[in-house]
Parts: C-alpha cells; structure tokens; sequence
C-alpha cells in the first residue's frame, strides 16, 4: 500500500516540521517505508512552502505523490494551486479556514478548520498550527495513528516546547474527530 | 546493532562521514547544503573532531587541506556558487595528492540560479571545474540511504588513491526524509602511515604499481615534507619546467584513477538482462526512472536500468556494452544533457542515445521517463 | 483630523508601529491581513501627535497617518 | 501602501518578503526619504550581494544589480569609474560585506572609491538560516554553534577605518531618522563611506541568540545595544561591554578619492600619448 | 593604411580589444597573462579607457561586470588560477546576459602546475568551470595575428549574443612574438540601445527569434534596469522556484548560443578535399599540426587539417562530416586529451579517433604529428 | 655555506632562486636564527602561498606547505587547530598577504588564533615582474602604472591590530637581528601575530619605484625608510611623511584565542554527548 | 630560405629582449616573417631561460626551431644543455667564455667571446652582454644585419638607455668581426 | 684569528655585505663566483670585529666569519 500527502502554506507555518514528524511517525514508530520531500523558497519567511510525504509497505522508488490522498491547504494560494493536482473527488482536503478564504467546488472529501485561529487563540502561540493540523489529519485519515504522531513529536521537537505541542495535537485530534463525526465540511 | 533512522540525505552524509573516521569539517553556509554544516557543528565536537565555520568556500576547503595535512580525515560540504569558489583549490588538492571529501548538494544554476531547487548540473564542473589535466572521483547518492553508503566510501577511497572526493548529492536527495539502515560494521579504510620510514621516504613516489603513494604522512611527524602546488619530483621539489618530472606527475595523477584497482566502478543494473531500452541515471533521477521501468516492465516493454553510483571515473566499458546490446539509451537528467554526452561518446555510434533533460529545477515525473521509453519522448514539460 | 491607515494588504502584524508610539495610540485587533497576521488598529487617533514615528519604523510600508493635528 | 513607497518601489518585486518585523524593511524606507530628499533617483546605482539585506534595493525602482554573495564592492567600483557621476551605493548584510566579502570592502576603502557601503548587521546570516556570522557575539549559540560561538566578532567600523575609509557611521534601525541622515552625509561624502546599521532579525538572531523571535523584542535588544558616540566616551570599559558605540565615527574630508585619481591620470596619458604609444589607426 | 607589427599575442589581444572598442580592463597580474594587463595600464588611459589592478580575479571579473552595465565594453585577462577563481562570476554574466570578454593564456595546471609552461588544459573548464547550465562562446587562436583578430569578433559577438566570450589563448600563442597586419578598417559591432523604450522594456525580453535580447542598456539611462543572477523572469525579477519561468530562461540562455546566426561556426579546412586522415586542432597546436600535414603530403599521404578557431560552441556537424569522410582523425592537444572526446561524441563511431597528447608544456613537434598521421603513433614524448 | 644554512635548509631545493641583494634570503638566514634558538625545528609547521616571499619556507628543511597565492593562512588555521601543539608560521608577500589574500588575513586576525603570520612587503608584485601592489606607494611607478600609481597604499599593520591581531611588529631587512627577536616573540605569543617586514626587491620595486635595481641602493632606500617607535612618537606628521614605523608596534596578552576555546567547547560539547546526540554505533 | 636561432642562458641576461630584437629586426628592418617563443622559469633572475627566433621568406607554420642553424650559450648549464639539440657539424654556436669553462668537442663553427666580462668592464654594465652579443652575432652569421639590429634597438629600448645599448652592439660587432677574421675559436 | 669565507657557489655578489660591514673589511674582488657575479673578498681581514653583521644580512648563506677577534 502506498499513500501519499501534501501539505501546503507558507514558510514560518510549520509546514516542513510537520512533514517531518508525519515521516517519523510513520518510518520510526509505525516501521513503514517513507519519503518526506519539500518545496521552498529562498525566503525564510512567507514564500510558498510545501511538504509531502510517501508512505508505503515497499521500498520507494518514485518519492513524489502521483496521486495525493491528502491536500492540506494552509494558505489561499496553497489551495488555489494544489487543488488542480488531486482528485477532487477521491482525495481528503484539510483547510484551514482561519486563512483560507473561498474554496473551489467540487471537493467530496473536504475538511475546514480554523488552524491557526486554534493555536493563536486557544493555545497562545500561532506557530503550532501545525500540530493542530496533525492531530486532525490524523483523526481524518487513518494514514498516521495519533499514537505514532505523539512518539514522533516527543522525539523531534525541543524538551521544552514538547507539552505546548502536544497539546495542540491533542486539541486538532478533537477538532478533527468532531469535524468527522459530523462528516466532511461541505 | 544496525540502527534505523528516519534523516534527510543531508543528514546522512554527515553520519557517514563520521562513521567513516572525519573529524574536521570546514565550510561555509549555503542552501540547499547548510544542514550538512549544522549537523557537523552539533555533532562532530561530541566524537572529538573540529567544526570550523571559515570567512568563505574559499577558505573552507584551503582548511580541509590543512586538516588533511595536520593528520585528519577531513570534509566540506557546499553547493554550486560556493563549488565555483572552491575550484582553485581542489586543483591544488588533486595536485599534492590530499585525500578530502567535497559532499556538494546540488542546486539549479547558473549563478544564484534556482537557490532552492534541485539540479544536476555540476556533474560536469566536478570533472573539469579546475584549470589543468586532473582526474577525481565522483559518486552520486540517489538516496538517504546511499548518501550514507557512498560518503563512507567516498572517505575510504580519498585515502587510497590520496585524491579529493566528490559526493554529488543534490537538493532532493539531500532533504529527503528518508529511512537509513546504518549497519553494525562498516568498513573504514584507516589514515595508513607511510611503509617506508621518513629518512628513506619520497613523499610523492608511488608504490609498486607506480601509481599509488605510499601511505599519507602528516606534518610534524618527521618527515620533513614539501607540499607543492607546482608540478613537482617525488621528493616534491618544483618541476614545472622540467617536461619528462611534469609530464610523468600529470599522467600519473589521470592514471591513478583511471587505471583503479575496480573499485572504482560502482554501477548497478536492474532488469538489464533481456533490456532493449535502457535508462542510465544517476543521483535523484534514478527515482522516477526505476518507477519507470517497473511501469514500462509491466506494459510489456523490455526496459531495464543502469544506475550509476560512481560517475567520475566514468564506466565507459559497461556503457559500451549496453551500446552493444540495447537499441536505445536514455539518459533523464535534470540538466540540458550533460552526462548524455558521455553516454553518447562512450556509445560509439551502436545504440541510439536519447537525452531526457528536465530544467525547472523539479524531479522528472515517471510518467515523463515512460513516455520516452515508449519511444514518444518530446521534450519533458520544463526542459 | 488625524487619520491613521494600516494597509492590510502590507501589514506583517510585527507590532513595532504599537511598540514605537510615544503616545499608545495603536493597539492590536483581531483582525487578520493578507498574509494571515493581526493588524494593528488606531484606538486612541486623538491622542496622535503626529510624529510619524510608526511610519519610519514600519518595515512595510503598511501605516499612514495623515492630516493635522488638532491645535 | 505609504506614498513614499508608491513613489520608490519597484512595483514588478513586490511584495516584501522580509519576515514580519524585519528590520530590513524599515531601512528600505529610511533610503527612499534620503533618495527623495537628495532627489537622485535617477542618479543611482545599486549593487548587493547575496542574503536578506541584499534584497532591500531590489525593491526600489533604480538601476540595481543584484549580484554575487560578497561581490556588490568591485561592482560597484566599476560603476563609479564608468561614470564618475553616479552614486553609487552598495548594500550588504553582515555575512557579505565583512565575511565572504571582507577583503572587497577593505580594498574600496584602501581606495578611497566614492562610493557608500551600507552595512546591516544583523550579528548573523539570516538568509540561510541562522548560522554564525563574523559580526556573532563570543559564545553566542547559532546553528552552527550549538554550545556557543569560539570565535570573536568584528568592530566592522574600525576595521573600515583603519582600512582608508573616509567617511564612518553607525546607527540602529531603532533610529530611522538617523539612518536616512546618514545615507544623506554618506552619498554626498567625496569618498569611501560606510555605514553599518544594526539591525533585529527576529527569525534567527532573534530567535538563537536572543532567545526570543518576537519582532518588538528583537528589536528593543538592537536598541538597548546603542549607547551615543558623545555618552560613550564618558563610559568606563565596564559600562561598554556589550555595548555598541552609534553615531558618525569618523570622518575626513578633501582626501584624495580613487575616480578623481584615475581620470587625472588617464588625462596625463591622453596628453602624452601621440609621443609614447602607437596603436592600430582605427 | 595597414599597420605591421611584430608583436606578441597578448599584445594583439590588448590592440584587439581596444580596436574593437574596449575602454575597462580590470585584472590581477599572473604569468603568463601579465603582459596583457600590463599593456592595457599603459595603452587604455591614452585612449580614455579605464585600466584598474584589482584585489584578485573574482574583483576583477566583478568589475568587468559592473563596467559593462555601467555601459562600457570591458574585459579581463588571466591564467588558469585566476580563471578557476573567476568561475562563479562567470556564471552570473551569462545569467544576467553580461557581454565580456576573457583573456585565458593558458599555461600548465592542475594548480600552480606549469606557471610558465604552455597547455590546452583549460578548454573544458571555459564550458564547464561554472556550476549550472550554460552555453559560452570561446575562441582558440593560434598565431598572433588570430590573436589580435578573435579578440576583435570576442568582442563583436560578446555584443550580439549578450554573453561572456573566451579568447583561449595559451602560452605560447601569448609570448610568441609574430608579425601581425592590423586592417584599416575593422568590422566592430557597437554596443546597441534598445529598440524599445525605456518604459515598454523588458530587459530580459527576447528579440523576434525568441532567443536573443533587444540591445544592452546601461545604467542611468531611464531603464531602472534589475539585473538578477537568479533565474528570473523577463523583467528581471526572480523566479527560481517557478519551474516554467525558470527553465525557460535556461533553454533561452543556451539555445541562443547552439542556434546561433552561423557566426559561431568558425573554422578552416586545409588541404581536407581529399584528405584521409585529418587532424582536427585548435589554437598553438595548430601550428607544428600544419607543419606535419606538409610533411606528410610530401610524403604522399592524404592528409588534411581542420582548425578550429571557435572551440564553443563545437562544430558538431563539421566533425560528422569529416568522420563520414576520413578513416582517421587525430586530436593532437596539448593535455591529456580532451577536446578529442568531442570529436569522438561527434564522430558517432563513423571514423577512428585517436588523441595525440602532449604532456610537459611543450609545444608537439612536426615529427610526432606526423608519426602519428602515419600511423605509427605511440604516445609522443611527454605525453 | 652557513653552518645555519648547512643545519636547516632542505637540500633538495637548493639553490636559493631569489635575485641578488633579494632581502628575502636575509629573512631565511634570521628565520633560521629564530628557529634554532627556540629548538623548534620538529614542532614547527610552514605554509606559504605564491610569489618570491612565499619561497622563504620552501628552503627550510621542515614541513611546508607552498600552496595557493593568498591562500595560506586558512591552512596555517587548520594545521593549528588540528594539533594546537605546532608553531604556525606562515610567510606571505604583500600581494599574497593583503591583496588576494587580504580577507583571511582579517579573520585569522579576528578569531585571534595562535599562528604567525610573516608578511614581506617589498611594495610590489615581485614574483609576476614588478606590478602594483595594495602596499605600493600613491603615484608610484610599476609595471601597470606606468604613469603611476592612482590608488594608496594599505597600512598592514593597522589593518592587522584593527581586525583583532593581538602581536603586531613591523621591521626592515637593515634589522635581521629584531626580526629573529620578533619571530622568537611572535611564536612564543599566545594568539595571533602579525609580523611586517619591509624587504628591499632590488629587480621589481628598486628598477621600478626607486629608479635602481642595484641591491645596495634597494637595501638602503628600505633602510632610510624606517623610524623607531619611540623617536617616531615624537615626530610630527610632516616629519613622518614617506616614512614607516618600525618595532613592537601592539601587544595585548591574555586575550582568548581560538584554538582554546574551540576545544573547551569540545570538552563541554563531549561531556553533553550521551544526552543530546545519537550516533551510529561504532 | 628558413633560418632558426637558439639563444640560452639564465634570467637576468637579457636574453629574451635579445629575441625580440632579433625578431623585429628581421621582422619589421629586413621585413621576413619571423616567429619568436622563449621558454622561462618561475624565478626573475638566476633560472634557465631561452629565446628562439625562426626568420623565414613564407609563411611560418612550425614556429620552433626544427634544426637550429645559431645557439648562442650565456652559461655553462645552457650550452651542455642545448649542445645536444644542434647539429654540431653545422651551427654556429657562439658561447660566453666569461661564464663558460667546459666546451664540449666537436663543434665545426665555435665563436667564444667573453660577453659579460666585455659587457662589465669595457661598457660598465654588465646587463649589456645581451647586446654584445646581438653584435657580435650578426658579425658572425648573416641572419639578421647589423643595421636592421640598429634599427630594431633604437625602437626597442627605453631611450635613456639606447646610446649605451648601441655601443655594446658596435663592441660586439667588432668582436665579432675580429673572431671572423681569425676564423672559428677552435 | 678571525677567517672570513665566501661560498663562491652560493655568492650573488650583492655586496650588501661590504655595504653593511661598519669596518670596510670586504670589497668586491673582480672574481667570478658560480652564478656568473663578481663575489667580494676580504681586504682587510685584521680591522673585523666579528660583528657578523655581514652574515646576518647576506641573503645567499655565502659569507661565514670564523675564529676570536684578536684581543
Ligand atoms: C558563494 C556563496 N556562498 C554561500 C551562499 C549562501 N548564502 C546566501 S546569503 C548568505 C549569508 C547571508 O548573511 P548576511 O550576508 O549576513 O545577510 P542577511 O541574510 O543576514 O541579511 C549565504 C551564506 C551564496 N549565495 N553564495
Ligand atoms: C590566483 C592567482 N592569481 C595570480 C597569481 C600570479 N601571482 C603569482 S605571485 C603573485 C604576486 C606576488 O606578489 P607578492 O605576494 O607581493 O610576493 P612577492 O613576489 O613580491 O614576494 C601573483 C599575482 C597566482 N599564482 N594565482
Ligand atoms: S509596523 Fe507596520 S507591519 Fe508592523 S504591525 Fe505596524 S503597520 Fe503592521
Ligand atoms: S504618528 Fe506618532 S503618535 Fe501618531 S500613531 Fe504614529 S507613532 Fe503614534
Ligand atoms: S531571516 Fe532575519 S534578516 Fe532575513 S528577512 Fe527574516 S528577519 Fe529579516
Ligand atoms: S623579484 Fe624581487 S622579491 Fe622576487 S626574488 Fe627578485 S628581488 Fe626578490
Ligand atoms: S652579501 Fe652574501 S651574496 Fe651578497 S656579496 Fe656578500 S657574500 Fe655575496
Ligand atoms: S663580521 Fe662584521 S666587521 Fe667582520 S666582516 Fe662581517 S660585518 Fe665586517
Ligand atoms: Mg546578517
Ligand atoms: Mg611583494
């Protein structure tokens, strides 16, 4: 089985880190093949930034998504450009909608939550929209188990930031999982 | 106990190179390479080696040299503008024979170029980016786990044929998160003392074979040495105007790689056998390429591929051989078509060679390498 | 009458405009520009001196106080 | 957009993309008040290096080349000769004028060139991501100095001047007033004229060796650093420590200048050439 | 009136270049391109030309750059460290579509190498010396007088295609002191205003054939030129990370130059109609290959000489047709081979090639030429 | 030959190429004095980059690296910090020194590592056939300023001190005795020293700048250039026109030095290891 | 009509500028097409160094001597260096007896002059001995003429030195021309 | 007794050393050492002081001054 994700924003979001923790969880504490690549620009700060991961049973080869399962979407441009790279109708779409504004049509598997209002207004600090983020992919898709991400975020990111990055991984898992309680957005 | 890591390319180029014995590394911060310098600098002080972050790439790899004379195995990791600087020196390295490790992740040029996109475009430069007749030894990583491997034995060989070391990694392979299988025992070829001892010894006298020195002294260990620049005798004394001294170093120092003892060639095949199409890659474009073959393979089409670990010297016997065999070459490289060229030389004219260049700073698609497979190959979408 | 204008379309949300006023007349809103950070709003104008202070710290370009202020 | 910046910039490079409280972004506007005021926009020359600080003349509407990392000085240089009546003026972060670049800088100013060298320092290189820089503090921990920094910063300033440079300010983006001032007296000096401006980066030196990358934080740091040339000199070496002397360092006037020098030459030589040389008629 | 001179060959590139309107030399002194510099310093002040001594070779190419968009024709002069040195700038001008000119008299490498001793070595590093994709164009003179008349078209195509241009001189070509006839009246192509107005510009817009630009601008003209050494779109402003901008500019920058107008394909034949085996060669090499292809059609052999005055780009089509119609050809170079690998690319098998290396700096003689035109070529002396 | 000749020079590149009268053979003879006074011939470690001054070591039967032009010291750098028990000496010409190589001279000068650097100014580029150097005097003649010179000259020795040189000595061949002094005080100083020695280069400078190439003219024109420290601090500045102060010219003991502090980091970097990283196994 | 000259001895002679007066002379005063290469070391003074000149009616393809028909040795490593590179039967071989001890046998056309010590203590300036040399060269053989050589000086030489270089050709010519008399030295 | 050889193989003729020598002990002799150059001699041996200023400042190694000033 091989799956495929991409995540989107812009640089100083996370974007990159989460991509990482997503491939740790995956290679480390669930033994999968990975390949995690990004995209970026030569700015630290606000350029278009992308993540994507490739999980699989097999070795590797291509490392690329061909066929994403996931989009997620932090930012308007990020959704406006990927959107015409998956299959609206087989792929999950998580957007967050503190940022994104309008959303295109057509969209079956499509999930919106206010990420980075979460993280700025709930836990204080708007840089773990991220791992808000993480928690409700991972409550949406069965790709990575919340398990395997809290193992991967406790052994990547500094000792002291480790509680405020849970906890927000926590708070997107309960978001996601109401969001898929109540099934996709649209 | 093997250890399982989930690390990007970069990452796993410096846990090779200290695996392999490297305690010092010089360098100076550049994208896509930067996290080579980083991770050296948080690791290396820990295993008892030196960091030192130097005024330019300049300075960086002139303090590799340095180290490798004061007795150390030594690296710098860099990527094309600071590769373009560090040119002057790896002439001088190839020249007094300093073994050292050049780890160049490569980025889109030319110039400032596509700073954070992937390329293979210096695969050339790392051949021929000197002035003067030399010859190196470049490998080229498709992968975190061969970015490992191969920066190990960049390492070992340096010290045997007391050359400078390309691993030609580039921007996917050196982000790509990836897992790496670090293997309990790795063969690490040890700084080797010269045989002969320092009364009798000529410091650029080559052994048996007449082409491998004797061991790698290092200063203040009584030998007494002169390490020269210019073309040079094997006491080392200036040459250059001497054209039988001057001309025997040169072919020498050519000879020593392209005369190796086979270990030199590392290519690897895959469903070869019966292939009468063949995909030669290298570094990041192996990755679509095998996904590729394994498409076509099951479209019925007799593909196979031709991985090369080692780029520099370059196989011209295994190429002529597939020329021999296969009906057509493909060489997918992300880059106008550079190695094509040697494909197409060392071909001589028995198979049909095909360049799929990918600009853009983006990895082929499989589907691109596919469609020149099938034969309907018309220029991939950015190149 | 002062009128202070933060173009949202520019405004990083850096706070320094809030930070450099020698008056308090700027404070964060809720309000998020483009790029997704909360902007800073006037919410003591009348207190405005007019130094411009804010503008020649505003690394982008994002603040405008214009007209007088009041004798 | 603030007028100013509807006037300057260059609309095709927009938008900014310095990093939310950048300090790169205030010394933009504090260089289009001194083009404005001095009226010279079309009498300019840009050059810059490599790195975030090189980018801030890309956004203005001028003639700029945006170059090599540590190479905007020969540039530069060359501009000046080519036309002796261009300003020309050259920005680059700390990493490209007195890392990479620092023998191009002592050079201009061995030359005396007239030409004004803007110096941001931000005490590290922002664009690549937070490695140490000559200009990082002793011991300070950077991406590549996990444990702090072995190695000792430059006084960029004194090392200008004992260099040839005539002309020698320092200020903070804490005085942007002061900073368009200073470009003023620079561009109008007859000479080489640096200017180093420190600056907050709140992604990197903010955030490594500051401990905080809050934009209003990493700027008070840069701020709180100053201490006025005229209140220096009265401070014990105690009190200075970690301080930052600001104001104009230096200044000589009527040195004889690099573009001056040439031109008197190449005169001599045009008077003197039907006598000494002989080339093709064409 | 003609003008005769007995001069030496870097002194025909330095009246060349003044003849062909050059008015900034900036360089570093290195042997054995000393006598360039120190000719510019004492010939361009007298023509209100600008000589400047820089700090090293990277300012010195740095400023040739900045005097070209200052707005003036400007070149450099060196040798191989200097060149290696001068490698990433060199980049950036073909990035930003910089016309320049550089000298290369080439003496013996790797690294100090050879200072005062002759060599072709340095040929592959015109074209290859910078990271990234790219395309230049290089000359190869053999005499004096090909000295001062490739430095004249250097110029002139400098100007046409907005690229940096070689003169690949080399030691002996540099000192050899020849007759030289400078004409009366030289084709010189002067630098072009753009034809657009400065507020409808793009600066980086090609021209009706997609491939060339529309005049050069310079600086404080109205054009608020940005010149960018990223890869950038054609105002100028970067676009490295957008993969169609970018790799649109990289096939623009290189099709320019392997399209070209005709011009680029510079080359002689010499008693080739009927000729059996051919030496292909380029610059001083040419000199004793002439000498032996007499000799050999004294002896009755059917021998023939391809010069190749304009090395980059490689007259591929030339060297198909000769392989179609020789049974051999022989590349004697002054190094251990190399430009002989294109022959044998562009051979395609159709004819044997056979390098004929000369190591040492030393010039061939006739008589190792022509052992090798008869077939008896074992290894030449030095080589 | 000299009996320090016969003890110390490398047979094997004999015989000493530099012209006649070349004050570099005089600075061999008083580096060998040094050398042998300290009984450091084992621990003592050379580089040198291209020109005539470069050759100074080469003579010398010790380990020397000759390497690239301007690019010595960032060797010397490593082979210090690779082993900090080594002498480092590295000898340049002032071409090779503040030219080309003018950059990692001011580093290694900041990072106050513990090597001695030896730069010989002839004014002038020797080796290459007498050009201009960033030492040669304003309107001087050279082989490319034929009608002179219209750039300045460098002070090394400020430019030393300023970018962090904690020895700094200036002598003239006329003083082989204070240069052996200078060398035994540079080597035994914990940090970096910056020696300058104003050589006569009777072929280049002496034919081109001062009107003879004969030796004894050469040597004297060095020789009468010279004002001791002491006398020139009560000289006024016309009187100091065309002339070079000559002695310890700037001490400063007991500053940290690089090679120290690098490897205090690495204790404390090899202590925190279990905790903080982990690496392969073997 | 192809004539080649070899001119050796060590840095610091002169001998290269004695090349290029050669070359124009034959060149520009007795306008031959001429090909003049030289060979150095690294070193200003005191290294090997040589000059060649080949004067030809046609067009020069080769521009080295093939058969030297002149080899002037200013030194001792010079002349048993390049002794083996003429045919002894034919050259003429001029050599410096100041600096000169050993000269091997078998040489038909042998022309020894103490040029530097001529040079030293008749005109006062050793450096002239190139110009000694000129002279008496042409003296010796009829390649280039004495006039042409006086033309090319005067063109050549920084004017404050011409008269001084002019007398050492004329003192050479002399010598030489006594030599001719008397007939080859051995 | 005080010798003061010349090394006529290594000898440049300089003649730094009689420029240097404060008691005129050295001049040039009208001999020709290896390298071609007139090398100097002692004229008067008697007036040396053993300074060995000639041999600190002799750039070729060529001068050794041996043997006790005579008391
Ligand atoms: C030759 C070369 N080496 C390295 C780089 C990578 N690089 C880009 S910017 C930069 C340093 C930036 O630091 P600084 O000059 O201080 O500017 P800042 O970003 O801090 O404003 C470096 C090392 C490069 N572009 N070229
Ligand atoms: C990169 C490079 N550029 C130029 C040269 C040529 N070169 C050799 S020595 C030298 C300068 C010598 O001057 P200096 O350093 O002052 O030493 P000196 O010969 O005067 O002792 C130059 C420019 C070179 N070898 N390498
Ligand atoms: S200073 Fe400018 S960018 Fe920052 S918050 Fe204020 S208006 Fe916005
Ligand atoms: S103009 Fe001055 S007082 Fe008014 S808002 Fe701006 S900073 Fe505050
Ligand atoms: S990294 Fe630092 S210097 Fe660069 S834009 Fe961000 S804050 Fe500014
Ligand atoms: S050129 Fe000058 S520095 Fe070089 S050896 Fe001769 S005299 Fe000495
Ligand atoms: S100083 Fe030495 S080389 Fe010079 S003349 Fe005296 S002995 Fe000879
Ligand atoms: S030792 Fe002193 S006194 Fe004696 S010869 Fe030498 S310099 Fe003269
Ligand atoms: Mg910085
Ligand atoms: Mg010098």
């Amino acid at each position: 089985m091989r799956s495929e994700m991409r995540i989107a924003g812009f640089g100083g979001q996370g974007v990159i880190l989460s991509g990482l923790i997503l491939s740790v969880a995956a290679g480390i504490h669930e033994g999968k093949e990975v390949a995690q690549t990004q995209s970026y620009g030569p700015e630290s700060r606000g350029g278009a930034c992308r993540a994507e991961v490739v999980i699989s049973d097999e070795e590797i080869d291509y490392i690329k998504p061909m066929d994403p399962d996931v989009l997620v979407a932090m930012s308007q441009p990020a959704l406006d450009r990927y959107i015409n790279e998956v299959d609206r109708k087989r792929a999950a779409v998580l957007v967050d909608s503190s940022l994104v504004a309008s959303i295109p049509s057509g969209i079956a598997h499509l999930y919106a939550l206010p990420l980075t209002d979460i993280a700025e207004f709930r836990l204080g600090k708007k840089i773990v929209a991220n791992m808000v983020m993480l928690g409700a992919l991972s409550a949406i898709t069965a790709l990575v188990s919340y398990e395997a991400l809290v193992g991967a975020v406790k052994g990547t990111v500094p000792k002291k930031t480790v509680e405020l990055n849970l906890a927000a991984l926590k708070e997107g898992f309960q978001e996601g999982a109401k969001l898929v309680a109540g099934g996709p957005t649209n | 106990m093997e250890e399982v890591l989930v690390i990007q390319g970069n990452e796993a180029c410096v846990r090779g190179a200290i695996a392999a014995g490297c305690s010092f590394f010089a360098g100076y911060p550049i994208t896509p390479a930067s996290e080579v310098a980083e991770l050296m600098a948080e690791m290396l002080p820990g295993h008892g080696g030196i960091y030192m972050q130097m005024e330019d790439e300049i300075a960086s790899f002139c303090a590799v040299i340095g180290a490798a004379w004061g007795g150390v195995k030594a690296c710098t990791g860099t990527s094309g503008p600071g590769f373009s600087l560090m040119q002057e020196g790896i002439g001088y390295a190839v020249c007094t024979e300093t073994p050292c490790v050049i780890i160049d992740v490569q980025r889109g040029g030319p110039s400032t170029g596509m700073p954070t996109s992937p390329a293979q475009q210096d695969i050339y430069q790392a051949k021929y980016g000197s002035h003067g007749d030399y010859e190196v030894i470049a490998y080229a990583p498709s992968s975190a786990q061969e970015a490992f491997d191969l920066t190990v034995k960049a390492f070992n060989v340096a010290e045997k044929y007391r050359v400078p070391v390309f691993v030609m990694s580039d921007e996917i392979v050196g982000h790509t998160r990836e897992k790496v299988r670090i293997p309990e025992n790795l063969e690490v070829r040890e700084r080797q003392k010269p045989a002969t001892p320092p009364d009798r010894y000529l410091p650029f006298r080559p052994g048996p074979d007449g082409l491998r020195l004797d061991g790698m002294p290092a200063f203040n260990q009584g030998y007494k040495l002169l390490v020269e620049g210019q073309l040079h005798d094997e006491s080392g004394n200036r040459a250059g105007t001497v054209p039988e001294v001057s001309a025997r170093l040169t072919r020498r120092l050519c000879d020593k790689i392209l005369k190796h003892d086979g270990d030199l060639l590392d290519v690897e095949g895959r469903l070869l056998e019966d292939a009468e199409v063949v995909v030669v890659a290298y570094g990041s474009a192996v990755r679509p390429s095998m996904q590729a073959v394994r498409q076509a393979r099951a479209a019925g089409i007799r593909a196979g591929l031709l991985k090369m670990r080692i780029v520099w010297p370059f196989p011209d016997g295994v190429i002529a051989e597939i020329a021999t065999q296969a009906d057509r070459i493909l060489v997918p490289e992300m880059n106008v078509g550079k190695m094509v060229r040697e494909v197409e030389r060392a071909a001589h004219g028995r198979a049909e060679v095909i360049a799929v260049p990918k600009l853009g700073g983006v990895l082929h698609t499989p589907a691109e390498i596919l469609a020149a497979i099938e034969g309907g190959y018309v220029r991939a979408s950015h190149s | 009458m002062i009128t202070i204008t933060v173009d949202k379309k520019f405004c990083k949300g850096c706070n320094l405009c809030i930070a450099n006023c020698p008056k308090d007349v700027l404070a964060v809103s809720t309000e998020r520009g483009s790029a997704g950070f909360l902007v800073p709003a006037a919410t003591k104008p009348e207190a405005c001196n007019r130094c411009q202070l804010c503008e020649v710290i505003c690394p982008d370009f994002a603040i405008v106080v214009e007209g007088d202020r009041e004798k | 957009m603030h007028p100013i910046a509807e006037k300057y910039l260059r609309r095709s490079a927009l938008p900014q993309f310095f990093c939310q409280g950048c300090g790169d972004g205030t010394i933009i506007t504090a260089l289009m008040r001194a083009v404005d005021d001095l009226g010279i926009i079309d009498d300019v020359a840009f050059a810059s290096g490599i790195g975030c600080c090189a980018w801030i003349p890309v956004f203005v509407n001028a003639d700029v080349l945006h170059t090599m990392h540590g190479r905007a000085i020969p540039i530069a240089t060359a501009l000046k000769l080519t036309n002796p009546k261009r300003k020309v003026m050259v920005f680059a972060g700390d990493g490209d004028c007195v890392g990479i670049g620092g023998n191009h800088l002592i050079h201009a100013a061995r030359r005396n060139v007239d030409i004004t060298v803007v110096m941001v320092n931000n005490a590290i290189y922002g664009m690549t991501g937070g490695q140490t820089a000559p200009t990082t503090p002793h011991h300070a921990v950077t991406k590549t100095t996990p444990i702090g920094n072995a190695e000792f910063p430059f006084d960029a300033c004194e090392l200008a001047k004992a260099a040839g440079a005539s002309y020698v300010a320092r200020w903070t983006t804490a005085h942007p007033r002061q900073i368009t001032t200073a470009f003023k007296e620079a561009i109008n000096h007859k000479g080489f004229a640096f200017v180093e401006i420190l600056s907050q980066c709140p992604t990197q030196s903010g955030r490594l060796i500051y401990g905080s990358s809050d934009p209003v934080e990493a700027f008070n740091q840069v701020k709180n650093m100053a201490v006025g040339k005229a209140k220096a000199e009265k401070m014990s070496p105690e009190e200075l420590a970690g301080k930052v002397v600001i104001g104009r360092l230096h200044q000589e006037e009527g040195r004889a200048e690099l573009t001056d020098e040439v031109y008197a030459l190449m005169s001599a030589s045009r008077e003197g050439l039907s006598a000494e040389t002989k080339l093709a008629s064409n």
